[in-house]
């Protein structure tokens, strides 16, 4: 397996606090890993940082074997790697199939054109495609304000995919949405992301939803893993079943997924 | 190239105009020319408007316009109009380019204050200048257009008003096409969103670049038309009540429509004309109580008056 | 943004054509042709030069054309209003810059359709008027901008006349007063708002000091910014460098509180200010100014004016209407509508016809006419500017009462560049043909 | 050496006025988030209050002079406060939550309201209140003559400043009032009266800024448009500063003031872009000004 994702001995220090702790990461091709850990365990920070938004204190990162230290969002993004965010970032006053022409343009070509309409008619076929694809097609011409919170969760990621990432990273993608959608918006997610065949990261706090879908599992706890492997073996882990799970009585559904 | 309708409608309108001129009063003609004219600045306004930014500034590039313009025919002997108004867009594109490198990395407030600023370096350099004729400016006067010179009066008076008209109608076209292109919606999306612009691999910086020098660009070619139209040119231009006249101006039509900011010039310059008229020592106050009404009761400017019933419309 | 097209293209068209009639209504609404002179009246209503220049005139026209259309002033101007012709003043404020200035003056031409316009006290306003007032044909007085360019720009002016003077002739008649009554000076100084006007004045300031104090040296110059208000950091800089004379071209709020500022601090009392446009002021410094403070007003005008029967009438009248004393500002709005009357009623038309703009300006060019000022020849511009002497004096304060004292006055012939000679040039060749008595 | 001397005693005297101008506009920004551009109109209301008040107290040739300086500071609290009232309640109040340029744009119609307002009721004769101001006397440093009046200011503009501060990090009304500066969801959540708040702020800044006019009254000749030829300088000083910054206002009042003299003294050719220079040149290097805060968004 050809390693993606590399972190070594990443740093992060706000001030006093430590908000990574020498993180020494691999994510492999075609992985699909959870991160887990209480809040301000740094799981966030992690995305920040290897997404540009934070430039860590000390440390390495390689994409694909090439170091993007220092490198800006939009230079990580255009390499592959792509993220969606735990409250939703899209354009308000747009409406969804819009939103999603504006990725697929943004994906085509960092030179948008000045004169040659956005809206054509291959982009809006693309972007319906995709809306079927994550079963948001019936919100094509709402206001991204006016649809429910798991529906805009849905756009979020599908903006991020549509421009046919190598790597996705999704913060809590499920936080924000009720109980019983959860599992609906997962499986939507995760059937897209398999037929792209994209490497998955993703930060979650529900363990249910960690053991469904993810190969493998990094635990933090303030600032540093404290648990890495298979989801069974890190859940059952004493260390993170104190600090980071908590004592939960018994597995529920099966064991892990894919 | 297929036009769409507004492009149609746009063009008739500008014949329409066009026509009108040969029937109007002289005075009538000059006002129109000149709020014509204020519209493009107001253009250059609206389009960075519509990326989130506001520009106390913009008189800067209306002074570069015709300034350049003016300059043209007294030192440089360029004296055909096309050529100067040419001339202003691109010495215009030139400054914006090397200001833009440094307003682009400011938003909001100090996006503002710092285009002011600029702004009004531009109205000191030009007081200091005494070969400019300071505070005075100079007049702009013997243009030609395509080597044939416009008798004076109402023969260039009329001539001004066309190529106003044309120049207008050339910009709307484009511009509207530019609110639909790529650069158009994406700036839009900057005003929105820009965390998310950067993260769809897209450098907002650049984006509001080039609608910067864009924009400055259809403000110099308002600023030239002024100077042609008016015959005179002083720093007065670069001020910055200057500047706030066209934020006003942006605001009363709203950025709804490419068709807005014409309207909104229009609506201004007369109301200001009559209210100089009818009360010559609060006309200001008019102009202040029109614009609170236009803020409380149509935040989406005059063109929501057009727009409203068509809900649920974006442009 | 689907089937919203034709509707909306429907409005667009119907919204322009509303506004295109509702101009063309508004248009035909004026147009007032009912036997009356109308005059527009241009002049600050608003901003920093209303309260100095802009009101006194405006007040000075109201009053004018009351008496006028009365028929109460002395002779020759004892016709009601103009030539017979009751006249209609349409007043509108200068403030807003020039371009605003140009189509405002297009809307006094073309829609309210006066007959002849008097105003501007900007020169900027001026510079840009001049061209249009030929473009529209239009009988048009310059009262008070002081730009030597205005004509030296438009050589060929047609329409255009100034009945004040240029501002060469305030700061010729300046060092002409030091060399008359303080040969000796070594040390001046200056301080100019920074624009047009006071980077002119200052140049010709210096130029004719040169020729006529050769003694004299610049110790310093300051260029502080117009409607600055604060001039704390000047008065030090030109304090150290201990002047004689400290000339200043400023007007307005801004003069009297240089005079404020500079007096509380001992700069006028250690130098004598001379200010160019001092005397617009005269009524507001009290003890406030010190005794012996060289003032100007840019002309005959205003205190300077001579106790002729004119002028004795239109002080009275001004001062029973405003309760004040007519600065120089009302006396030269009051010269230049003494100046169209006098083109009017000279013109050659028949009693209460209203002349044409070229009858106006025949009659006016290189007229000579009587005024509240005394004489005015229009002898240079090609017979569209006026020529005037000058008269400087101290200002005295005693007892709650202000006056001038050791006025000095000097001729036309003496201050004023012969025709076709700018003063640069003239000062510079050591005033060839100047004529002083 | 009596030069430099100069420029030290000019620029903090033209400093001491620059921040009196612009605490009012930092301290409105800071809390409301509101870049007032209409507060070079209350500075001019300030100054016509104080000038009128004073001008007719001296005609009238009652009483004795210090009595002057009370009603200066009197005029402009008076002014203030009814100005500041009117204008929250009446206008602002209906406009919060709007985007912060949009109230830029706002208070813009309020400077055009205000100043042909101030017209109507005052006129364009200029008003005078020189008494106050040359009753002090003056104070020679060799070829220097300075005024008293100018030294007391610099002495009152610190005491202001020191004054603001010590509200600002001393009082409970102040502790309240940083809260609603850092966070204001948090500090509504933490049940502050917000808009309670906000009227305190905006009439503290009113007042302020007709203090300023006031207080400048006595060394100028009071006629319309002295308030907008105050408002650039005022933003200048502030954005240098930082907005919402009282010590960064100081500082930058401080640093347009001092470089200014020096020009005034040194360079006068220079002296027509010197706050422009160093406002370009500081948000160059530092885009939220000296003192400002950056925001960093959470995503």
């Amino acid at each position: 397996m050809t390693c993606i994702l590399e972190t070594r001995s990443l740093n992060k220090e706000f001030g006093a606090v430590i908000a990574a702790k020498d993180l020494n990461v691999q994510i492999h091709k075609g992985e699909v890993v959870g991160v887990i850990g209480s809040n301000g365990a740094g799981k966030t920070t992690f995305i920040n940082m290897v997404t540009g938004y934070l430039k860590p204190t000390r440390g390495e990162i390689l994409f694909n074997g090439k170091s993007i230290m220092g490198h800006s969002p939009r230079a990580i993004t255009r390499a592959g790697m792509a993220r969606s965010f735990q409250v939703a970032q899209l354009f308000p006053e747009m409406t969804v199939l819009d939103n999603l022409i504006v990725a697929l343009a943004a994906a085509e070509s960092a030179r948008p054109s000045f004169l040659s309409p956005l809206r054509s008619d291959a982009r809006i076929a693309r972007a319906e495609e995709v809306l079927k694809e994550f079963g948001v097609a019936n919100y094509r011409d709402s206001m991204v304000t006016a649809v429910p919170q798991g529906a805009r969760k849905l756009v979020d990621i599908a903006m991020a995919l549509i421009g046919n990432p190598q790597m996705l990273l999704l913060d809590e993608p499920t936080s924000g949405v009720s109980m019983d959608e959860k599992t609906g918006l997962m499986d939507t997610v995760m059937n897209a992301v398999r037929q792209h065949g994209v490497t998955v990261l993703f930060v979650e706090h529900d363990m249910d939803v960690v053991e469904r879908y993810v190969s493998r599992v990094l635990a933090f706890y303030s600032g540093e893993i404290i648990a890495d492997g298979k989801p069974a073996a890190v859940l059952a882990d004493q260390q993170v079943r104190d600090l980071v799970t908590g004592h939960r009585p018994t597995i529920k559904q099966g064991n892990g997924a894919s | 190239m297929r036009l769409d309708k507004t492009e149609i409608s746009l063009g008739l309108i500008a014949l329409g105009c066009v026509l009108f001129g040969f029937v109007s009063p002289g005075w009538l003609i000059f006002l129109l020319t000149i709020a014509l004219a204020k519209a493009l600045v107001v253009q250059g306004v609206v389009m960075q408007m519509r990326s989130g930014l506001v520009s106390f500034g913009q008189g800067l590039f209306y002074c570069i316009g015709g300034y350049t313009v003016g300059m043209g025919g007294q030192f440089f002997g360029i004296h055909d109009a096309v050529a100067a108004l040419s001339l202003g867009m691109f010495v215009a594109i030139i400054i914006a380019m090397l200001l833009g490198l440094l307003l682009t990395r400011y938003r909001e407030i100090f996006f503002a204050m710092l285009s002011l600023a600029f702004s009004m370096i531009l109205f000191g350099i030009l007081v200091k200048s005494q070969e400019l004729g300071s505070t005075d400016g100079f007049n702009v006067h013997d243009w030609t257009l395509f080597g044939w010179a416009p008798e004076a009066g109402a023969g260039s008076q009329y001539t001004v008003f066309t190529m106003t008209v044309v120049s207008g109608l050339i910009v709307a076209v484009l511009i509207h096409r530019y609110t639909k292109a790529g650069i158009g919606v994406i700036c839009e999306a900057v005003r929105e969103n820009e965390v998310r612009v950067e993260y769809l691999g897209l450098s907002p910086r650049w984006l509001l670049y080039g609608n910067y020098v864009a924009a400055a660009a259809v403000s110099a070619l308002g600023g030239g038309l002024t100077a042609l139209a008016t015959g005179h040119v002083d720093p007065e231009m670069a001020y910055w009540t200057t500047s706030g006249e066209f934020v006003f101006i942006a605001l009363l039509g709203g950025l709804g429509h490419v068709a807005a900011p014409f309207i909104a010039a229009i609506v201004f310059s007369f109301v200001r004309t009559y209210a100089i008229e009818f009360v010559p020592h609060t006309w200001q106050m008019i102009l202040g109580f029109t614009l609170l009404a236009v803020i409380i009761f149509l935040p989406k400017g005059l063109w929501s008056l057009v727009s409203r019933e068509k809900t649920g419309e974006r442009a | 943004m689907k089937n919203n097209k034709s509707k909306f293209s429907k409005h667009l068209v119907s919204g322009v054509a509303a506004l295109a009639l509702a101009a063309g209504a508004a248009g035909s609404a004026s147009a007032a042709e009912n036997g009356k002179f109308r005059v527009g009246i241009v002049t600050f209503l608003s901003g920093p030069a209303a309260g100095p220049f802009g009101v006194p005139s405006a007040n000075a026209a109201k009053v004018l054309v009351e008496e006028l259309n009365k028929g109460n002033l002395p002779a020759p101007y004892d016709k009601i209003g103009i030539n017979g012709a009751e006249i209609e003043a349409v007043i509108i404020d200068e403030a807003g810059g020039a371009t605003k200035q140009v189509e405002e003056y297009r809307n006094l031409v073309q829609r309210q359709k006066v007959d002849a316009v008097i105003g501007y006290v900007s020169s900027g306003d001026c510079l840009a008027i001049a061209p249009v007032a030929e473009e529209l044909k239009t009988f048009t007085i310059a009262y008070d901008c002081g730009t030597p360019r205005l004509f030296a720009d438009n050589p060929d002016a047609q329409y255009m006349f100034r009945t004040g003077l240029d501002a060469s002739v305030d700061n010729i008649g300046a060092v002409r007063y030091l060399a008359a009554t303080r040969p000796d000076v070594t040390r001046l100084a200056g301080i100019q708002q920074n624009y047009s006007w006071g980077q002119d004045s200052w140049a010709d300031f210096t130029a004719a000091a040169s020729a006529l104090l050769p003694e004299a040296e610049i110790v310093e110059e300051q260029f502080p910014k117009i409607y600055q208000g604060q001039y704390g950091a000047e008065i030090s800089a030109l304090s150290v460098k201990r002047p004689e004379i400290v000339h200043s071209s400023f007007w307005g709020g801004d003069m009297e509180a240089l005079v404020l500022q500079a007096n509380a601090r001992g700069l006028l009392e250690d130098a004598t200010g001379l200010l160019t446009c001092g005397e617009a002021s005269f009524a507001t410094y009290k003890d406030q100014a010190p005794n012996g403070m060289i003032i100007g007003a840019r002309g005959p005008f205003g205190q300077f004016a001579p106790d002729n029967e004119l002028n004795t009438w239109f002080k009275g009248v001004y001062q029973n209407a405003y309760d004040i004393e007519p600065v120089y500002p009302a006396t030269k709005m009051a010269q230049a509508i003494l100046g169209l009357k006098y083109a009017a009623e000279n013109a050659g038309v028949a009693d209460k016809e209203i002349p044409s703009a070229e009858q106006l300006s025949a009659a006016m060019k290189g007229a000579t006419f009587e005024s509240v000022s005394g004489t005015v020849e229009m002898a240079r511009g090609n017979g569209h500017q006026a020529m005037q002497g000058i008269t400087y004096g101290e200002y005295h304060y005693e007892d709650g009462v202000a006056s001038i004292k050791n006025a000095v006055s000097f001729d036309g012939e003496c201050v004023t560049p012969p025709e076709g000679v700018a003063a640069a040039d003239w000062i510079a060749d050591g005033f060839p043909g100047a004529k002083c008595n | 050496m009596t030069s430099l001397l100069a420029v030290l005693i000019d620029g903090s005297i033209y400093a001491s006025w620059l921040f009196l101008v612009a605490a009012g506009l930092t301290v409105i920004y800071g809390v409301m988030r509101i870049l007032n551009m209409a507060h070079g109109s209350f500075y001019a209301i300030g100054a016509y209050s104080a000038a009128s008040l004073v001008g007719w107290y001296f005609n009238n040739g009652i009483g004795p002079a210090w009595v002057s300086y009370l009603m200066l500071v009197g005029a402009a609290l008076v002014a203030g406060l009814i100005v500041g009232v009117i204008i929250e309640r009446g206008l602002l109040r209906l406009m919060y939550g709007r985007d912060e340029i949009l109230m830029v744009i706002i208070t813009y119609a309020l400077l055009l309201i205000l100043e042909d307002g101030m017209k109507i009721v005052w006129g364009v004769s200029p008003y005078f209140a020189y008494q106050p101001y040359s009753e002090l006397g003056r104070t020679s440093l060799g070829l220097l003559k300075v005024s008293n009046y100018d030294v007391a200011l610099v002495g009152v503009s610190a005491l202001l400043g020191l004054g603001l501060w010590a509200w600002l990090e001393r009082t409970n009304q102040g502790k309240v009032l940083r809260a609603v500066i850092h966070d204001r969801e948090i500090a509504v959540a933490m049940g502050v009266n917000v808009k309670l708040m906000f009227t305190i702020t905006f009439v503290l800044g009113t007042t302020l800024g007709a203090l300023a006019g006031a207080l400048t009254a006595p060394a100028i000749s009071v006629v319309p448009g002295i308030g907008i030829e105050v408002i650039v300088l005022a933003f200048a000083v502030v954005v240098i500063g930082g907005l919402g910054s009282i010590g960064g206002a100081a500082v930058g009042a401080l640093l347009v003031g001092l470089s200014r003299a020096a020009a005034v003294h040194y360079a006068p050719e220079f002296e027509l872009f010197v706050i422009y220079g160093v406002m370009s040149l500081v948000l160059a290097f530092r885009p939220e000004g000296l003192f400002g805060r950056t925001l960093a968004r959470k995503i």
